[in-house]
């Protein structure tokens, strides 16, 4: 009994959890409207990573590449950021915002990104009068932490870009719900509104999913404006609802605009979520409403027909981005399922001390595992020992053939989640999210059963 | 005026040498295309890298090989999940992939250690499995970690093992095509003429140019069957690493896709004296065309007849059923290279469909030689295409369908023109005479839905079509 | 080719798509608000009804029974109607209806259920004066028809002894959705709140997914008040959007209060959807908001992703209420399913007359087959049969052995759906709710392909 | 005031004679709750029909047995996916419910055709079943259908088949404890002694009043086969129709539930005198008790003892490491009758949990007799006890967790207390020693249950206890 906290041993990785940071950067990226991401490195970087956005979202985002090639590796890439730049000024005249995110090759190079900006700032001027785009230095090396890091980071300098000084007071609040879907940032604009509380959520991707609209017209792009960005130091206080993915840009805040961060756990669950709705209720002095406490007595109400029947001492594996993961182990706390096993994909030593682990392990009276640096051989592996004994898997797409092989019940959550429809659109976070999370949680048990024909016949009535 | 500036390009002027036009009567000696250049940064171009092109289109289809990628995690994670290459043995290339996980200590002391533990490692942990092929990636090719030297130890270490090294890393080339290349020739340098096969029957053939995609390879092996003829290699759907390995023992090498393996095949020519026979194994006339030629090489003219008549009699109801009422469609063939001049002229024979628009990745002068031959008067022919082009060329030609990938066609999607996965296919294989069926299907399908004049009407309108009220 | 409507030709029934008549009296009955049916006849009849609704709803639903014994089938029950009513109105001092439910037992001894109730009202006003109980005659002889037109007939009698007189226009709508989820009555009344329109939906059940509160209150009632009856004569109109399920309802405010009626498909899919609201549009002068086009974009943009990649030829069959499974199969031609077999539950001759079902039939270029008085059985045989291929089924839980024994993937829809979780709260009708259906119908198909190693490489990437 | 008048009930003063609050030192000599009485209408009362009882508590079980109900449709529709008791050959009598269908017109001219055809198609549609019941319900009763002749008629044009017919509409009796009587007194007087089992111990029971809810017949048939005890019958768990023709050749009838099959153990022990012995199955004591009484009645004492000790060094450790979290437990009982008072004091004894309430359904006076005898002083005993009474009872008693039906489950979560399922069982089955670790073990989950917790915090108060905002 008790939770060990361990690491990969191996050196190597097989099938990764995460991909690399200029990924998670070049999420973030999209997340602003008007803004092209301009990946500096082969074309690949952006490609591939262009096309695991369109497995998820089913839906198209624009990066841009400056195209490296040999040339470049020998004698430095300056020419094709400043090429690229100017062409995507030229060709696109709503652009305002270009993060330039570094990979792991003009990293290598050397490549001088700060100077290129500012002479890439110079020739806009001088063709652009009159325009402002906002060029964002993306540090995000390929061969440092993982999509997780490049996703905060990202984010933080887009921060130190754009909200550049402190104005007057407007009133609003800040969210940073770390790299979640559209139906959680959805969620947590319907729960402010409920709230009356005007926020701004960094990124705001709820076009993320977007309409076939009789005219044409395309919608796919983050909501958060160059104004939202600039605002973010005006605010009367952020909450930073994830500790790996932005909670860094809510510190940052803190210390340059003395705007309060409240870092809270990221509102997987129904206290994780309680504790949310009460820290916007003391920043803002707005009373949380009937209807949120009816909501989550709906979301207690189901949760309830399903936790004792069904998913008490059900031993699950949860991969994916550490909030999530911890998030999510809290959450099946509350639903009586036993989180046997944690993996957590990169090299962050910060995991090991973050308080939320410490508190699961002290909870822990049975066999809990959380490795760190993880890859999916590791879920592999156990999910064959028979020790182990895993009942159910909470885990994104990347995971499918373990469970697919295995015979083990998996609901897919986080990111990304291609081999199932329509899941970036509902939440996973707030009350609805965590009975729409259980519910499909016993949904995917229940055909489990089926299919397997056990005891299929308990629910001829439950 | 057949090179063409789109309003869209002004900014960019260069990009005129990149996009023709075709006029009655013009042909290549006229006007070609500018491939195989430089993507002009900034521009959304539509290219992946070289890395891709040897590892994720042709070493990664490989069913029993560790796929080891020398780099950051990026790598392997962006090449993994992106493919539909099933296999015989239960898609184990599609399930795993491998990294060295690259870290900055690594960088700057170097990657060889790190490489070497996690080959090991990799061996370790999959027992049964003793092939594989080492990629660098930008990074290790950077810092020039040696990876041949590793695997060289490696197998010295391990005499069970064979190991293949590909240094290609992304920024190589201008697109996945060098990649295609640079594996196909150290293929050919070091491990063909490594194994010996067996020899099963006196007609052998490798079939080069073919990833299984779909189930294609599986497909075609159907017919190789009743041809009795002998498949060497496949190069490289559904095939093992030592397959390739004896690919000198063929009589003839038939080849598909002579972009990605043309290479190869003009190799065991210079060196073991193999006939290269290109054939198009796309379309019902191409199909019966490729087996004709094959069985005449062999003499066995009357077996590839016989083959031809079945498979018609079975399949060509089907066809013309579809083929009745795809008439006229108006396609766009938006790939890598080779599958605009596979399919323009198919589509247009075996199903009457009009290929408007045609967009090559990574085509060389030689493809386009080829497509511009085959296609058709009022076409665009565009050398690497990029967003801004597609929108203004979508208005241009109104196409009905594009074949494309899946990003681009949800972009599409919104303009109301429904794609087909021009890369994996929708609902594979399109190979071959049931493959083609399967294509028109999935063409027609696409075409005639519902949800496209759905998402035309503005219900705000007041004629709007899709007011159904029903009669008392 | 060409679509066949054939009829059942056994006699007998094994496993039937519908209850009897009383109950779905029972339903319509709940809906109301402070109202307890009294279901005339022996204890089973509302015994097993409450357990119904309960195990579809994961609710418990107050409903009484006169509780027939022998004594009663010889001298009439009618001590029994006046006690029970007596009983109910002195321990629910809240309780304004009272929904009079016969069963086949007392239709067949005759009770004269008018009579009694002139008695009870008579008790009730000196018992209670100044407060007034509505007894509502509802003649549900179990061996007519089906739950269908009790729910039917239960919802007409409601209204004919509630809605009695014509009043001061109140500018309201009259909807009557049938025999639907909460999930469509909560998609409906927001679509009316985002046109703008005030509309009653009869019957409002909302509320049939509650809340635990902390306070231990227990909301679990219709939400329809007497008020909103009585006011149904004084609307401004009546959309009927369902055939079977309270049109005549809508029929009879016409034609008594002059009411106008607008007979309209079900909602299920797309086109049906834009013919409600335009119907609405029509009747109100109200616009069609941006907001509902753009969900309407984005339920046509998800379903793009799955019509001719997953969706196109499978051969579905249907079977339920048939007002769902004529919608039903309407909304799979749209998302190109093939509807190849419709089974409608119960002797109505009206079924084979409908106008959907004869433009199904002009449509059908493929076989297509609707079973009118079908069992269960019809639909195992048929899909045990080869020559029928069924790809798919949608129908509710009490056929899931059907799709568990033969290896079918089938997506749960209608009522009762006891053996998934949380499925009373998803819309299944408008545009949100043929998205819902159609991702669930692409997720069902997804885990098939997977349990049984059937192409999941497809999804891979798609 | 032993026998307590609600303060809901005061308009129905004569429910005070149904509800005893045991005070220490009485017994039932002194006060008895009044039952089996008929309901008062309009009092949401808990209980079925007698159709029911016969249906789907006993005949319904049977695996390879057609259930044919004359009646209206929701007969059978309403007996179907209610129960959890599964079978060996794939729970046959699970998936099946079959019904006459009757309609206006039988009504008025009678159904015995419509019933024969019915019959004749069942088994014409299911040729591997030869075994049918017929029922008859409220309306085929009233309008005077002669059951048993159609029966005959179908017996006499199908040699193969055998049917058994009862007559138990469900306005019969007071609740669903008729339908068990006419079952038992029925198959008894027409089917017993109509079939010669194979006797294969010397050592042979039938096992009486079990339904294999959640497996119980099931696991308890592990315990007879170790034993070397040939069950003849089981009364009806996992039972073939014809097991049931064979109970007079049984040596002792071991009952479990008195109230559903005690009648039919008269009836044997009256007209073939085998003994009757009563056990109960739930628990550990008790379970162990009753094996020890049909060891001893064959004197195989050792054989129990051995079986007893295998038992408990497997499952008491798991049993105690319950208890010491269940102790304390305040226990609701709201079921039918029988596992008032088998469950009573095996809780208590076994696991440490008062039962504060208990209401039957259609216990007799001897349910009450047994119940009070082994039940604690502070407890409520109440006959068809009604939904207001409950909400009163449960404000006076406050329990922990409450067994009972699933509806009555969803009303009283609202209360925040949770509930088992006492008929079916939540994880079952609950019978024999792995039996009632699974029942605490569900007792455990239902009451460590942090959405209690949740679910009783009101969010907007200053104070609440989830506010668990993290530590810098």
């Amino acid at each position: 009994m008790g939770c060990e906290i361990t690491t990969k041993e191996r050196a190597g990785v097989i099938n990764p959890m995460y991909d690399c940071q200029p990924a998670g950067a070049q999420f973030a990226g999209i997340g602003i409207k008007d803004s092209i991401p301009l990946v500096h490195g082969g074309q690949g970087c952006c490609m591939f990573v262009r096309l695991l956005f369109a497995q998820h979202f089913k839906e198209n985002f624009d990066i841009a590449s400056t195209s490296l090639h040999e040339d470049s590796a020998v004698f430095g890439g300056h020419k094709r950021i400043q090429d690229g730049v100017m062409v995507l000024a030229q060709r696109y005249p709503d652009l305002r915002v270009i993060p330039l995110i570094t990979t792991c090759s003009t990293e290598v190079i050397g490549d001088d990104i700060e100077g290129n900006i500012a002479q890439c700032n110079a020739a806009l001027k001088e063709a652009f009068p009159g325009r402002k785009i906002h060029i964002v230095p993306v540090h995000t090396p390929s061969f440092k932490g993982s999509q997780v890091g490049g996703y905060s980071e990202c984010l933080l300098s887009v921060i130190k870009t754009i909200a550049t000084h402190k104005g007057a007071p407007n009133g609003k609040l800040n969210l940073f719900p770390g790299w979640v879907n559209p139906g959680d940032v959805m969620l947590l604009k319907r729960y402010m509104r409920e709230m009356d509380v005007d926020a701004t959520v960094f990124m705001d991707t709820e076009d993320f999913d977007s309409p076939m609209m009789p005219d044409k017209s395309i919608h796919t792009h983050g909501r958060t404006t160059v104004e939202d960005i600039a605002g973010a130091a005006n605010a009367i206080g952020s909450l930073a609802l994830a500790r790996y993915e932005g909670g860094t840009s809510a510190q940052y805040l803190q210390t340059e605009f003395e705007v309060p961060n409240t870092q809270l756990n990221s509102p997987y669950g129904i206290a994780n979520t309680d504790a949310m709705l009460q820290a916007v209720s003391r920043i803002t002095g707005k009373p949380i409403p009937e209807s949120l406490v009816r909501e989550r007595g709906i979301a207690i109400d189901a949760l309830q027909d399903l936790a004792h029947m069904f998913f008490a001492g059900k031993r699950v594996a949860l991969f994916g981005h550490p909030d999530l993961v911890i998030g999510l182990a809290q959450f099946c706390l509350e639903v009586e399922l036993k989180p046997v096993l944690l993996l957590l994909g990169d090299d962050n030593s910060k995991y090991k001390k973050d308080p939320r682990i410490l508190d699961l392990k002290a909870k822990a009276d049975w066999d809990m595992e959380v490795v760190c640096n993880a890859d999916l051989w590791e879920l592999e592996k156990r999910v064959k020992n028979p020790d182990y004994q895993i009942d159910l898997i909470l885990g994104h797409s990347k995971g499918r053939y373990v469970a697919i092989e295995h015979n083990i019940p998996m609901v897919r959550v986080g990111f990304p989640t291609f081999d199932r429809a329509g899941l970036y659109r509902k939440p996973t976070m707030g009350y609805q999210g965590a009975m729409d999370l259980g519910e499909s949680i016993a949904n995917t048990l229940f055909a489990h059963m089926e299919f397997n024909k056990d005891r299929e016949w308990l629910l001829n009535t439950w | 005026m057949p090179m063409v500036l789109l309003e869209c390009d002004k900014d960019i002027p260069e990009r005129e040498r990149h996009i023709y036009l075709k006029v009655d009567g013009e042909d290549t000696r006229d006007f070609l295309p500018i491939s195989n250049a430089p993507t002009i940064p900034g521009t959304l171009s539509e290219r992946g890298c070289s890395f891709c092109g040897a590892k994720l289109v042709i070493g990664g289809v490989l069913k029993d090989t560790i796929q080891m990628i020398h780099g950051p995690i990026g790598c392997a994670y962006d090449t993994w999940h992106t493919k539909r290459y099933p296999t015989d043995n239960g898609h184990f290339n599609l399930k795993y992939v491998w990294s060295t996980d690259m870290k900055e200590s690594h960088i700057v002391f170097g990657g060889e250690k790190r490489l070497e533990k996690s080959m090991h490692e990799a061996f370790d942990e999959m027992p049964d499995i003793k092939r594989m092929i080492v990629y660098t990636t930008c990074p290790t090719a950077l810092i020039g970690d040696d990876i041949r030297a590793v695997a060289k130890r490696v197998m010295g270490d391990r005499p069970d093992v064979d190991i293949f090294t590909c240094e290609c890393p992304g920024f190589a080339g201008v697109s996945q095509s060098k990649g295609h290349h640079v594996l196909n020739i150290g293929w050919v340098n070091e491990k063909v003429g490594t194994v010996e096969p067996e020899i099963t029957s006196k007609y052998t053939i490798n079939f080069i140019g073919d990833y299984n995609i779909g189930g294609d390879t599986q497909l075609l092996q159907k017919y190789w069957d009743k041809l009795g003829i002998q498949v060497i290699a496949h190069f490289t759907g559904n095939a093992n690493y030592d397959d390739l390995r004896g690919m000198h023992r063929a009589q003839l090498n038939v080849v598909n896709c002579a972009r990605s393996a043309g290479y190869i095949a003009n190799e065991l020519k210079k060196r073991y004296g193999i006939p290269r026979l290109d054939i198009d194994s796309w379309g019902f006339n191409y199909m019966a065309e490729g087996i004709r030629k094959v069985c005449t090489f062999f003499g066995i003219e009357e077996k590839g007849e016989a083959l031809i008549a079945e498979e018609y009699a079975k399949w060509k109801p089907q066809l013309d059923w579809y083929k009745e009422r795809l008439k006229g469609t108006k396609m766009a063939i938006w790939t890598g290279g080779p599958r605009l001049w596979h399919w323009t002229k198919s589509v247009e024979d075996d199903l009457g469909v009009q290929v408007v628009a045609m967009s090559s990745k990574f085509g060389h002068q030689e493809d386009f030689e080829k497509v511009i031959a085959r296609g058709q008067s009022g076409t665009y022919y565009i050398d690497d295409g990029n967003e801004l082009e597609f929108f203004e060329i979508i208005g241009l030609v109104k196409p009905d369908v594009i074949f494309t990938g899946p990003r681009v066609g949800e972009l599409v999607k919104k303009l109301h023109i429904p794609y087909i996965n021009g890369h994996a296919y929708h609902n594979g294989p399109y190979m071959g005479f049931e493959g083609f069926v399967n294509l028109a299907r999935d063409m027609y399908n696409a075409v005639h839905n519902p949800l496209l004049t759905l998402a035309a009407t503005d219900i705000r309108g007041t004629t709007a079509a899709t007011s159904l009220e029903a009669a008392e």
